[in-house]
C-alpha cells in the first residue's frame, strides 16, 4: 500500500517500550474503592442515577449521558455507593470534581449481559445505540463519545475508510501493542462491526514498523477472518504518526481541513482499544468498565500492562506493579510527550487513561533553564502541523494572543515535538497551552461583557421608557381630573399601549 | 526615461526622505506601531504627497512666478496642501467609508507632515518640470512608505523583545531608526550628484 | 498688490472647504463603539462616568484619559492604547485598583426583600419580588458592587467566582531569565 | 501662578516636545549637528511658537471647524515667512546653513500640535506661556543633542558661533578633544537618531529616579550591605 | 439651504480675511527686508571671490564683469562655468573661474579657480562637494591645507606631465585611502589653466563675449 | 555556537597564513571587549551572567566582526566595533535572540561610515609583502603609533574589490586590471584561499545541520545570477561571477553571517528569498554603490525586511489551503 509522509516529526525518539511490552496483560484485582468522575469524556458530565447507600453490580449504569455529546458510566464491580461528592480528578489543574465513589464488596457480582450472536442482524442505528449505552468513548486519548463518531445516519457524509489507530507512537506506552498481540481476533471482529455499521469500503489497521510480531498476529487474525476489506499496514516509526491527522495523512495522503473532522473527507479513525471495547459491547453485551493500561517507568518495580477497572485509584495499580522504586520522582498520566503530571496517586484512572508513567528524574525532560529563542527554526521543521512554533511562542509570551491565533495556534496538536528539538529548552507547548486556555477565558469574558452590555442597555431603555410613561401618566391624570368620561380613559389606555409599542419598534 | 528612474531611485533609496533627509519624522515615529496602520499611512501619504507636489508645482508655475510672489511660496504651498488634504478627507469620508477606514484617520495627520511641504519646496528648488515634480513627490512618498512599513514590522518584533526598561518605547525605536539609517548609507553612491 | 490674487484664491478655497464640509457631511462616530467594545462592561462607574458607554464617549471626545477603568485593568488600558494609537500608562489610582472579578451573593436569610438592590443593579442581575427574598443571577452579575451600599441590612457580600474546569488556565511559564536570588 | 509654573514644567520636562511628545523631530535631528545651529533654529521655533499660540488663542472662537486647519497653518506660515525674511536679512550665513528647515518650521508638528492641543482651548496669557515653555524645551533639546553630536563627531563645541553672535564670537569655539579623528557617525543622520534615542533613555532613567521616593535609596543601601 | 450658503461664504470670508492679514504682514516684512537680502546674496558670493582675489588687486565689480561659458571640450563636462574678471584700471589682472569636477568619488565637486593674468594660480577653493567625510573631504579648507598646495602653481610649475597626483607619478599629494578626489580636482584645475591659456586673448579684450 | 567557531577555524588559519598575525590581534581585542561588554550589560540588566556568557554568542559575534575588519586596523577600531555590536546592536534590544540587526555587521557598517580611512586600508597578503617587515612593525600600526607613512604604503593596499572598482571607474578593462599583482587566478591574491576555507567551514555547518541550506544557497545563487547576467552583457568591463563569489566577504557572508539565525528570516521559503535578496543587493552595492564591498550593508538592509518576509512566507499549515 502506498504511504505518504507528513511534515516534521521525530524519527529518532527513544522508545522505552521494552520495559512494559514483554509481559502479558495482567488482570488487575478489584480495588477497595472505585471512583468515577462524572465528566471523564468530552462533552457534558454524566448525571448520577444512584444515591449514596445504593448497592450496585458490575456493569450497572450508575450515571447517564446528559445531552447529545456525553456518555454514561457503568460500575466496575459490585458494592455500595458511599459518596457522590468532589474528588481529585486526573486533570492538569489538580482540581476536584463531582465523582461517584463505590466501596467494592469483593464479590464482583455482575448484571446479566445480553450477548449478540450475529451483529449483522442489527441495523446501524441499533449498533450505535449499543455503543452509546455501553459508555464507549475514544480510548486513544481524547475520550470523545464514540457513538457520535459512528452515527452517520442523517448526516451529509459517507464514510469510505475506517482507520484503526494502533500506531501508539508515544514512548513507553504499549497497551495497544499488547492488546493486538493477545486479542487480535476480537479486535478484527470489532473492525467488521465497524465496517458493517458505517457501510465503509475498507478498513486500514496501522501499526508502527518496529513491532513486527504484533503485525504478524494481526495478519493471522485477518487471514482467519477472510474479509478482503480489512488491511493491515506498517507505518514508519515517527512520532506523532499516531496523531489522528498525521495518521490520515500517512495512510491516505489527505489532510483533514483545519477546524473540521475526518468524517468530512470520508474517514473515521478509531483507536484499536476502542474497537475492542465495541466488540465487547456488541458481541458480549458488556459495557465499558475496564481498559488496558500501561504502568511503566523506572519508578515502578514491575512495569507491565494491566487490564484495570476504570475508577481504580492509581495507588492500587502501583501496588499491582510491586510498588514504587527509589527513583520514582514524578507521576505522569499519559506518555512523556503529551501526558501531564499528577499531584497525588489518590486519583482514579478514567476511560482515557492509557498509561501511568512513574518517571525517574532523568526520564522526564528535566526542566533546564530556558534560554532565549535564537530563531533557529528547528521547531518549525519538527512541527507536524507545519506551524511556526517560534512565532507562536513570541506572541504567547508577550500576550499578543490574537496574532498567535492568526498563525493558527489552534491547529497545534500539542504533540511536543517542538519542545524536544528546541536547543534553548523553551517549554513551547506549555506556552501554547497557556495561550489557548487564556484565549478561552478571554472569549468567555468577551461574551460576559456583551451580555452585560445588552442587559445594561435594555435597562437604560426600560428606565427611560418608564420615566416617559410616568410623565405621560401624570399628565393624563391632570387632564383627567378636569373631565373624566369613561370612554376617554379607555382611549388613553389604548394610546398608552400604542406609544409603548411605537417606542419599542423605534428602539429596534 | 532614465532620468525619471534616477529620480525614483534617488528619492526612494539614496536620499530617502525619512532616513537621510530628515523629513516626515513625526508620523514616521508616531504611526509605526503596527503594520496595518503603517500601510494605511503609507497609502494616504503617497496619494497626498503626489497630489500636493503637483498642485504646488502648478501654483508656483502659474501663479507665484508670473506674479513675482516667490516669497509667499511657503504660505501658498501650505494652504494648498491643507486644502487638498481636507478636501480629500471629506470626500473619502463620504464616498467610501471603507477607504476612510483605511486612510481617513491618517489624512489630517499628513498636513503637518513636513515631508509634504518639504517635497514641494525642494522640488521647486531643483527646478523640476511637471512630470518630474509628480515623480519626485511620488518617489519621496514611496520611500517614506517603504521605511515606514519596514520600521513598523521591526517595531512589532521589538514589542515581543526583552528591551531594557529605559529603552522601551521611543528610545529603542529611535535607535532602530538610527540603525536603519546606517543600513541606508549602503545605498550612498548609487546616485552621483 | 498682486498678492490680492492669492487672497482671492484663498477665499475661494475657503468657500470650497465650506462647501465640502456641508456636501460631504457624515453622521455618527464609530470610534465610540470601538472603545465601548474594549471596555469590560462592568458598569461600575469607577471611571467617574455613569457606565461604560458614557466613558467611551468621553474618551472619544478627548475628555477622559484612557486609564480610568479599574475593572479593565492594565490589559484594558493596553487595548485602549492600542486602539487609539497612544502610549499605555498606569491605572489612575484615584479611580480604584484592579482586583479579581467577584460576584454578589445575597444572604437569603437576612434579606428583607426591600428591592433597593434591584434598583441599583445596572444589569438587572438581581431577581426578586417586593417583600420576598432576593437572589443574584451569578452568570449575569458583573461584580460592580453597586448593590452593596443601598442594602439596609447589609446582607450582600462579594465573593470570588468559583473557578470552573472549563475556564481553568494553564500557568504562563516564567521567561524572565532573571538572576536567581540565592 | 502655580498654573503657569505647571505649564512651564510641562514644556521643559514633562511633555517636552522633543523627548516626550516626539514632535518637531525633523528639524531637531537635521540641524542638531552643532550647538549653534541648534540654538539658531531653537530660537526661531520658540518665537514662532509664542506668536502662533498667542494669535490662535485670540482667534480661537472665530474660526469654524471646516477651515480651522487652513487658518492655523496660514497664520503659522505667515509668521514663519516673516521670521525667515528677517533671518535672511540679518543672519544670512546661519540662514544658509539652516536651509530648508526654516520654512519647514511651518510644518514643525509641535507648532500646529500646540495650536490644536493648547492654544485653541486656552486664554492668551496661558497660551503664550505655553508657547514659550514648549519652545524653550525644544531649544534645550536641540542644544543638548547638538552638543553631544558636536563633541563626539568633531571634538568641538560652539563651532561657528560667529554666525549668530558676530565675528567677536569666533573664539568661542572650544576644542574639547584636540587632533580628533572624528566619530563621523555622530554628525551623520544615524548619529542623530541614535543620539536622541540615548537621550530619551537617559531621561527615562532620571524620571524613574525622581519618581522613586527615598526608600529606593535605602533599599539599595541594604542590598549592598548584604553583599 | 440659505443657511448653508452663508456658512460657505463665511468660510471663504474668514480664510480670505486671515490670508489678507497674513500676506499683508509678510509683504510688509518683505518690502522692508528685500534690499538687504539682495545685498546679502551679493556679498556672499563676493566674499568667496575676494578670498581668492583681494580687493586691493582690483577696482571693478566682480559680479558685474562676469561671463558664462559652457565648453565641454575644454572642461570635460557640460556644467556652466562662470568667469569673473578682476580688473584694475580697466586692465585684466586675474580671472576667477568656477569649473566643476564631475568625476569626484561621489559626484561633482564645484571649484573656484583664480588665475592671475600671468597664468599663475592665485588659489583654488572648493565651493561644494559630496566627497566622503573623513576621506575625500580633505579638499575642504576646513579639513586640511591640501587645497593651498595649488597656490602659485602654473602650467609650467610643475611641468604638465607632473600635473597629477603622486600615485600617478605627479607632484600633488593624494590622501591615504582616497585618490579619486584629489585626482579629479587636480585634473580640473589643470584644465582650467589650459582653458585660460587658450582663451587669454579673448578674455583680455574688454568687450563682453560669450562662448558656446 | 561552538560548531560555528569550529567551522571558522580553517578560515581563520588561512587568513593568518595569508595576512599575518594582525588577524589574531583583531580577534583577541574583539573577543575580550565583547565578553566584557556582554558581562557588564547582563549585570546592569540584572540577568544571570554565567549561562549567557557560556552560550558563546558574544564570541561568535566578536570573531565574525574581527574577520571582517582590516588586518592592520588600529586597536581602537576592533574595540569600538565590538562594543557597538554587543551594547547597541544586541543588548539594547534585549540580548541574545532579540536583535533585529546582525550585530557584527552593524558594528562593521558603523565603523565603515565613521572611520572610512582606517577601514579601507588592508595589509597585503603574505606573498606580496616586501621583505624586512617585522612583527614589531606590525604592532606599531595596531597600537596606532603613527608609523612611518612609507611603511604603511609599502605593506598596504586597497582590497581587490576596491581596486577593481577604482580602476573600472578609470575606464580600464577587467583584463588590464587583473594583470595587477594583487589579483590571483581566481580572485584576489590570498583572498581566494580564504574564501575557499570559509566555503569548507560552511559545508561543515550545513552538514551538521547547524544552518539550513536555504540561506547560503540563496545568497550565492542570487549573487551568481546577477553577476552572470551582467557579465554576459559586457564581459570586458564586468568581473566574472567567480570573481564575485570568491571576493570580499561573499563566502563568509553566505555561510556565517547571513545565516545568523537571530537576524535571518525564519520560514524556509523566507530564508531562500532572504538569501537571494542579499546576493542581489551585494552585487548592486559592489557595482554601483559607494562602498567597495556590499555584504555588510546588504545583510543589514535585508535584516530590515525580515519581519515582512516572514509575514508573507508562512508555511502552509496542516489542513489549510
Ligand atoms: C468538540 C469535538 C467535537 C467533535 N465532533 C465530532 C463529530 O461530530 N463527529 C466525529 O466523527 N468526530 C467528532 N470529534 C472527534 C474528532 O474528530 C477526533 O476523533 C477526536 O477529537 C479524537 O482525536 P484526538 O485524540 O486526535 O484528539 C469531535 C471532537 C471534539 C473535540
Ligand atoms: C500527538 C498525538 C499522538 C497520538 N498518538 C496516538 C496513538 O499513538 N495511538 C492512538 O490510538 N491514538 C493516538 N492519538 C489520538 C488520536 O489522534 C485519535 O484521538 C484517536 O486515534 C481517535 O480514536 P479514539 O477516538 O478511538 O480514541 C494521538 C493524538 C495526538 C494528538
Ligand atoms: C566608503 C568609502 C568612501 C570613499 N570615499 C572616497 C572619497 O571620497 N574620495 C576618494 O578619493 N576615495 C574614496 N574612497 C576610496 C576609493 O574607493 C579608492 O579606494 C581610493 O580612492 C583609491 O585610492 P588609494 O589607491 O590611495 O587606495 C572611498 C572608499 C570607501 C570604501
Ligand atoms: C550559524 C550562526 C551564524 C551567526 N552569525 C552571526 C553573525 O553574523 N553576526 C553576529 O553578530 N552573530 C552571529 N551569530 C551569533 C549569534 O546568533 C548572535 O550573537 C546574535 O545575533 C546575538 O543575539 C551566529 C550564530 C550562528 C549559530
Ligand atoms: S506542539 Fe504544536 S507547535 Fe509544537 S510541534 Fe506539535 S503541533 Fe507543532
Ligand atoms: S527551536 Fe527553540 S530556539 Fe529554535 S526557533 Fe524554535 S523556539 Fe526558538
Ligand atoms: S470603570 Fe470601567 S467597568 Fe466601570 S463603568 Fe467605567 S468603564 Fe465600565
Ligand atoms: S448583583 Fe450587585 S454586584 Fe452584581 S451586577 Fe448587580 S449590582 Fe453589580
Ligand atoms: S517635524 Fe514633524 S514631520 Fe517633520
Amino acid at each position: 500500500m502506498r504511504l505518504w509522509s507528513f511534515n516534521g516529526g521525530l524519527p529518532s525518539l527513544a522508545e522505552h517500550k521494552n520495559e512494559s511490552v514483554n509481559l502479558p496483560i495482567e488482570i488487575a484485582p478489584v480495588p477497595k474503592c472505585l471512583v468515577y468522575p462524572l465528566g471523564q469524556h468530552i462533552g457534558n458530565a454524566a448525571k448520577p442515577l444512584v444515591q449514596v447507600g445504593d448497592n450496585v453490580l458490575r456493569g450497572q449504569k450508575i450515571a447517564s449521558a446528559q445531552g447529545m455529546v456525553s456518555a454514561p458510566i457503568h460500575a466496575g464491580s459490585s458494592g455500595t455507593v458511599i459518596s457522590i461528592a468532589d474528588h481529585l480528578i486526573p486533570h492538569p489543574s489538580g482540581f476536584s470534581a463531582p465523582s461517584i465513589t463505590i466501596e467494592t464488596d469483593g464479590v464482583d457480582n455482575e448484571i446479566d449481559y445480553t450477548p449478540c450472536t450475529d451483529f449483522r442482524q442489527l441495523s446501524a442505528s441499533q449498533l450505535v445505540d449499543i455503543v452509546r449505552e455501553a459508555g464507549i468513548v475514544g480510548l486513544g486519548g481524547a475520550a470523545f463519545p464514540t457513538a457520535i463518531k459512528l452515527d452517520t445516519q442523517g448526516k451529509p457524509v459517507t464514510i469510505d475508510t475506517v482507520i484503526l489507530n494502533g500506531a501508539e507512537c508515544e514512548p513507553y506506552i504499549s497497551c495497544d501493542d499488547r492488546l493486538l498481540k493477545e486479542r487480535a481476533n476480537r479486535v478484527i471482529e470489532g473492525v467488521e462491526i465497524l465496517l458493517h455499521m458505517l457501510s465503509a469500503k475498507r478498513a486500514i489497521l496501522a501499526v508502527e514498523d518496529n513491532i513486527p510480531e504484533t503485525f504478524t498476529s494481526i495478519q493471522n487474525a485477518i487471514t482467519n477472518n477472510q474479509n478482503p476489506a480489512i488491511n493491515a499496514v506498517q507505518i514508519p516509526t515517527i512520532y506523532p504518526t499516531g496523531g489522528e491527522k498525521q495518521l490520515i495523512q500517512t495512510l491516505t495522503g489527505k489532510e483533514v481541513p483545519s477546524g473540521k473532522i475526518p468524517a468530512e473527507i470520508g474517514i473515521v479513525s478509531i483507536n484499536v482499544g476502542t474497537v475492542y471495547a465495541i466488540q465487547q459491547a456488541v458481541i458480549e453485551g458488556k459495557p465499558l468498565t475496564s481498559r488496558i493500561i500501561t504502568v511503566t517507568g523506572e519508578g515502578v518495580n514491575k512495569p507491565h500492562n494491566l487490564e484495570a477497572r476504570i475508577g481504580t485509584p492509581i495507588s492500587a495499580l502501583i501496588n499491582v506493579c510491586r510498588g514504587y522504586t527509589k527513583q520514582a520522582d514524578r507521576l505522569i498520566m499519559g506518555g512523556p510527550m503529551m501526558g501531564f503530571a499528577l499531584p497525588s496517586d489518590n486519583i482514579p484512572i478514567v476511560k482515557a487513561t492509557n498509561c501511568i508513567l512513574v518517571a525517574s528524574k532523568h526520564e522526564v525532560v528535566t526542566e533546564k533553564q530556558a534560554m532565549p529563542c535564537i530563531r533557529c527554526g528547528l521547531c518549525a521543521s519538527a512541527c507536524p502541523a507545519s506551524l511556526l512554533p517560534q512565532q507562536l511562542y513570541w506572541f504567547s509570551r508577550s500576550d499578543q494572543l490574537d496574532k498567535a491565533v492568526k498563525l493558527n495556534l489552534f491547529d497545534c496538536i500539542e504533540c511536543g515535538c517542538c519542545d524536544v528539538v528546541c536547543p534553548s529548552h523553551i517549554p513551547l507547548v506549555q506556552h501554547f497551552r497557556y495561550a489557548k486556555s487564556a484565549l478561552k477565558v478571554q472569549n468567555h469574558e468577551k461574551h460576559q461583557s456583551n451580555v452585560a452590555r445588552e442587559r445594561f442597555e435594555a435597562r437604560e431603555e426600560r428606565i427611560a421608557r418608564e420615566k416617559a410613561e410616568r410623565a405621560e401618566r401624570s399628565r393624563k391624570k391632570k387632564a383627567a381630573l378636569k373631565s373624566k368620561p369613561a370612554k376617554e380613559e379607555i382611549d388613553a389606555a389604548v394610546n398608552r399601549s400604542k406609544t409603548k409599542k411605537n417606542s419599542i419598534t423605534n428602539e429596534d | 526615461m532614465s532620468e525619471y528612474l534616477l529620480i525614483l531611485v534617488s528619492t526612494i533609496l539614496v536620499n530617502n526622505f525619512v532616513l537621510v533627509k530628515f523629513l516626515g519624522l513625526c508620523p514616521f515615529m508616531g504611526v509605526s506601531n503596527k503594520l496595518e496602520t503603517a500601510m494605511g499611512m503609507g497609502f494616504a501619504t503617497t496619494f497626498v504627497l503626489t497630489l500636493a507636489s503637483i498642485c504646488s508645482y502648478l501654483a508656483n508655475q502659474y501663479l507665484l512666478a508670473p506674479l513675482g510672489l516667490e516669497y509667499l511660496r511657503t504660505i501658498t504651498f501650505i494652504v494648498v496642501i491643507a486644502v487638498v488634504v481636507q478636501m480629500t478627507e471629506a470626500i473619502v469620508h463620504k464616498t467610501s467609508p471603507l477607504l476612510h477606514q483605511v486612510l481617513g484617520i491618517y489624512l489630517p495627520l499628513i498636513t503637518t507632515n513636513c515631508a509634504v511641504l518639504g517635497v514641494a519646496l525642494l522640488s521647486v528648488q531643483e527646478d523640476h518640470n511637471f512630470i518630474e515634480s509628480g515623480l519626485y513627490g511620488f518617489g519621496a512618498a514611496l520611500g517614506f512608505s517603504l521605511v515606514l512599513v519596514l520600521f513598523s514590522t521591526i517595531r512589532e518584533r521589538i514589542t515581543v523583545s526583552d528591551v531594557p526598561e529605559p529603552f522601551r518605547g521611543n528610545a529603542i525605536a529611535l535607535v532602530t531608526a538610527g540603525l536603519m539609517s546606517v543600513a541606508f548609507m549602503g545605498f550612498s553612491g548609487l546616485i552621483k550628484f | 498688490m498682486s498678492f490680492f490674487v492669492l487672497i482671492i484664491m484663498f477665499a475661494v478655497l475657503g468657500i470650497l472647504l465650506g462647501y465640502a464640509a456641508i456636501r460631504f457631511k457624515v453622521e455618527g462616530d464609530p470610534l465610540v463603539d470601538q472603545i465601548d467594545a474594549v471596555l469590560p462592561q462592568t458598569q461600575c462607574g469607577q471611571c467617574n462616568f455613569p457606565g461604560c458607554r458614557p466613558y467611551a464617549q468621553a474618551i472619544a471626545n478627548g475628555e477622559a484619559d484612557i486609564n480610568q477603568c479599574p475593572p479593565g485593568g492594565e490589559a484594558g488600558i493596553a487595548a485602549l492604547a492600542d486602539l487609539l494609537g497612544v502610549e499605555p500608562k498606569p491605572l489612575n489610582e484615584d479611580n480604584g485598583v484592579e482586583k479579581e472579578t467577584l460576584v454578589a451573593v445575597i444572604d437569603e436569610n437576612t434579606c428583607i426583600g426591600c428591592k433597593l438592590c434591584i434598583q441599583a443593579c445596572p444589569v438587572d442581575a438581581i431577581l426578586g419580588a417586593p417583600k420576598h427574598m432576593h437572589t443574584v443571577i451569578e452568570a449575569e452579575c458583573t461584580g460592580c458592587e453597586l448593590c452593596i451600599p443601598p442594602c439596609p441590612v447589609e446582607c450582600i457580600t462579594m465573593e470570588p467566582v468559583a473557578k470552573t474546569l472549563a475556564l481553568w488556565e494553564w500557568d504562563k511559564p516564567d521567561t524572565s531569565q532573571q538572576k536567581v536570588s540565592s | 501662578m502655580d498654573n503657569y509654573k505647571q505649564i512651564l514644567k510641562n514644556g521643559l520636562w514633562e511633555n517636552n516636545q522633543a523627548f516626550v511628545a516626539l514632535l518637531g523631530l525633523c528639524p531637531l535631528l537635521a540641524v542638531s549637528n552643532t550647538v549653534i545651529n541648534g540654538l539658531g533654529l531653537g530660537l526661531a521655533t520658540t518665537l514662532t511658537l509664542i506668536l502662533s499660540n498667542s494669535i490662535v488663542s485670540l482667534i480661537r472662537r472665530q474660526v469654524g471647524n471646516e477651515i480651522r486647519l487652513p487658518v492655523f497653518v496660514l497664520i503659522i506660515a505667515s509668521i514663519v515667512t516673516a521670521i525667515e525674511l528677517v533671518m535672511n536679512a540679518f543672519f544670512y550665513e546661519l540662514y544658509l546653513i539652516l536651509g530648508i528647515f526654516i520654512p519647514l518650521i511651518v510644518t514643525n508638528c509641535s507648532i500646529i500640535g500646540r495650536a490644536e492641543a493648547f492654544a485653541s482651548k486656552n486664554p492668551l496669557v496661558a497660551s503664550s506661556i505655553d508657547g514659550l515653555a514648549m519652545g524653550l524645551g525644544f531649544t534645550a533639546a536641540l542644544i543638548i543633542l547638538g552638543a553631544v553630536r558636536e563633541v563626539l563627531g568633531s571634538g568641538t563645541l560652539f563651532a561657528n558661533a560667529h554666525l549668530m553672535f558676530g565675528d567677536a564670537a569666533k573664539d568661542m569655539v572650544i576644542y574639547v578633544i584636540r587632533d580628533y579623528e572624528g566619530f563621523l557617525l555622530a554628525i551623520l543622520p544615524p548619529g542623530a537618531f541614535i543620539g536622541l534615542g540615548l537621550l530619551i533613555a537617559l531621561k527615562n532613567v532620571i524620571d524613574k529616579r525622581l519618581a522613586k521616593p527615598a526608600s529606593q535609596a535605602v533599599s539599595f543601601a541594604m542590598d549592598t550591605e548584604k553583599a | 439651504m440659505a443657511n448653508n450658503k452663508t456658512m460657505m461664504m463665511r468660510s471663504g470670508l474668514v480664510l480670505g480675511l486671515f490670508s489678507l492679514i497674513g500676506i499683508g504682514l509678510v509683504s510688509l516684512t518683505q518690502s522692508v527686508t528685500h534690499e538687504k537680502i539682495a545685498e546679502n546674496e551679493r556679498l556672499y558670493v563676493l566674499k568667496n571671490l575676494r578670498e581668492l582675489v583681494p580687493e586691493t588687486l582690483h577696482d571693478n565689480d566682480l559680479l558685474a564683469d562676469a561671463l558664462h561659458v559652457i565648453d565641454a571640450e575644454a572642461f570635460g563636462n557640460t556644467h556652466e562655468v562662470t568667469i569673473y574678471k578682476a580688473m584694475k584700471n580697466k586692465q585684466l589682472v586675474a580671472i576667477i573661474a568656477s569649473p566643476t569636477a564631475a568625476d569626484g568619488y561621489n559626484g561633482s565637486i564645484k571649484l573656484l579657480v583664480a588665475i592671475r593674468n600671468n597664468g599663475e594660480l592665485l588659489g583654488v577653493r572648493v565651493v561644494s562637494h559630496h566627497e566622503t567625510p573623513g576621506l575625500g573631504d580633505a579638499i575642504d579648507t576646513n579639513k586640511s591645507n591640501w587645497i593651498y598646495s595649488f597656490n602659485g602653481r602654473s602650467l609650467n610649475n610643475p611641468s604638465p606631465r607632473l600635473w597629477q597626483v603622486k600615485k600617478d607619478g605627479g607632484e600633488f599629494d593624494q590622501f591615504t585611502g582616497a585618490t579619486i578626489t584629489p585626482r579629479a580636482v587636480v585634473k580640473t584645475v589643470l584644465k582650467t589653466l589650459q582653458y585660460y591659456q587658450a582663451n587669454k586673448k579673448a578674455l583680455t579684450t574688454t568687450t563682453q563675449q560669450t562662448n558656446g | 555556537m561552538l560548531w560555528v567557531l569550529i567551522a571558522l577555524v580553517p578560515g581563520i588559519i588561512t587568513m593568518i597564513w595569508q595576512f599575518g598575525y594582525g588577524v589574531l590581534a583583531n580577534i583577541i581585542i574583539c573577543v575580550s571587549t565583547a565578553l566584557m561588554a556582554e558581562a557588564s550589560m547582563l549585570r546592569l540588566r540584572g540577568k544571570a551572567i554565567a549561562p549567557a556568557l557560556s552560550d558563546l554568542s558574544a564570541v561568535v559575534t566578536a570573531i565574525l566582526l574581527a574577520l571582517a575588519l582590516p588586518t592592520l586596523a588600529p586597536w581602537w577600531i576592533p574595540f569600538i566595533g565590538a562594543f557597538i555590536a554587543i551594547v547597541i546592536a544586541k543588548h539594547l534590544y534585549g540580548g541574545l535572540g532579540y536583535n533585529p540587526f546582525n550585530p557584527a555587521m552593524i558594528a562593521f557598517a558603523i565603523l565603515m561610515v565613521s572611520f572610512p580611512k582606517s577601514m579601507t586600508v588592508w595589509v597585503l597578503p603574505h606573498s606580496m609583502l616586501p621583505t624586512g617587515i617585522s612583527l614589531s612593525d606590525i604592532f606599531t600600526i595596531v597600537l596606532d603609533q603613527q608609523p612611518k607613512q612609507t611603511l604603511i604604503d609599502a605593506i598596504t593596499a586597497a582590497t581587490p574589490l576596491d581596486e577593481m572598482k577604482t580602476q573600472l571607474g578609470l575606464n580600464q578593462t577587467v583584463e588590464e586590471i587583473r594583470s595587477s599583482s594583487i589579483f590571483g587566478s581566481l580572485s584576489g591574491q590570498g583572498w581566494q584561499w580564504v574564501s575557499i576555507a570559509y566555503l569548507l567551514g560552511g559545508m561543515v555547518l550545513m552538514f551538521k545541520k547547524i544552518i539550513s541550506w536555504h540561506i547560503p544557497v540563496g545568497l550565492l545563487t542570487g549573487l551568481f545570477i546577477i553577476s552572470f547576467a551582467f557579465y554576459l552583457l559586457e564581459p570586458s568591463v564586468t568581473p566574472s561571477p567567480l570573481f564575485h563569489l570568491l571576493s570580499g566577504g561573499a563566502m563568509l557572508g553566505a555561510f556565517f553571517i547571513a545565516t545568523d539565525p537571530v537576524t535571518a528570516a525564519t520560514t524556509p521559503k523566507g530564508r531562500f528569498i532572504y538569501g537571494v535578496l542579499i546576493g542581489l543587493l551585494t552585487y548592486i552595492i559592489r557595482t554601483w554603490g559607494g562602498y567597495p564591498e556590499g555584504i555588510a550593508f546588504a545583510v543589514i538592509l535585508i535584516n530590515m525586511a525580515v519581519p515582512l518576509i516572514d509575514y508573507y512566507t508562512p508555511p502552509r499549515a496542516y489542513g489549510h489551503k
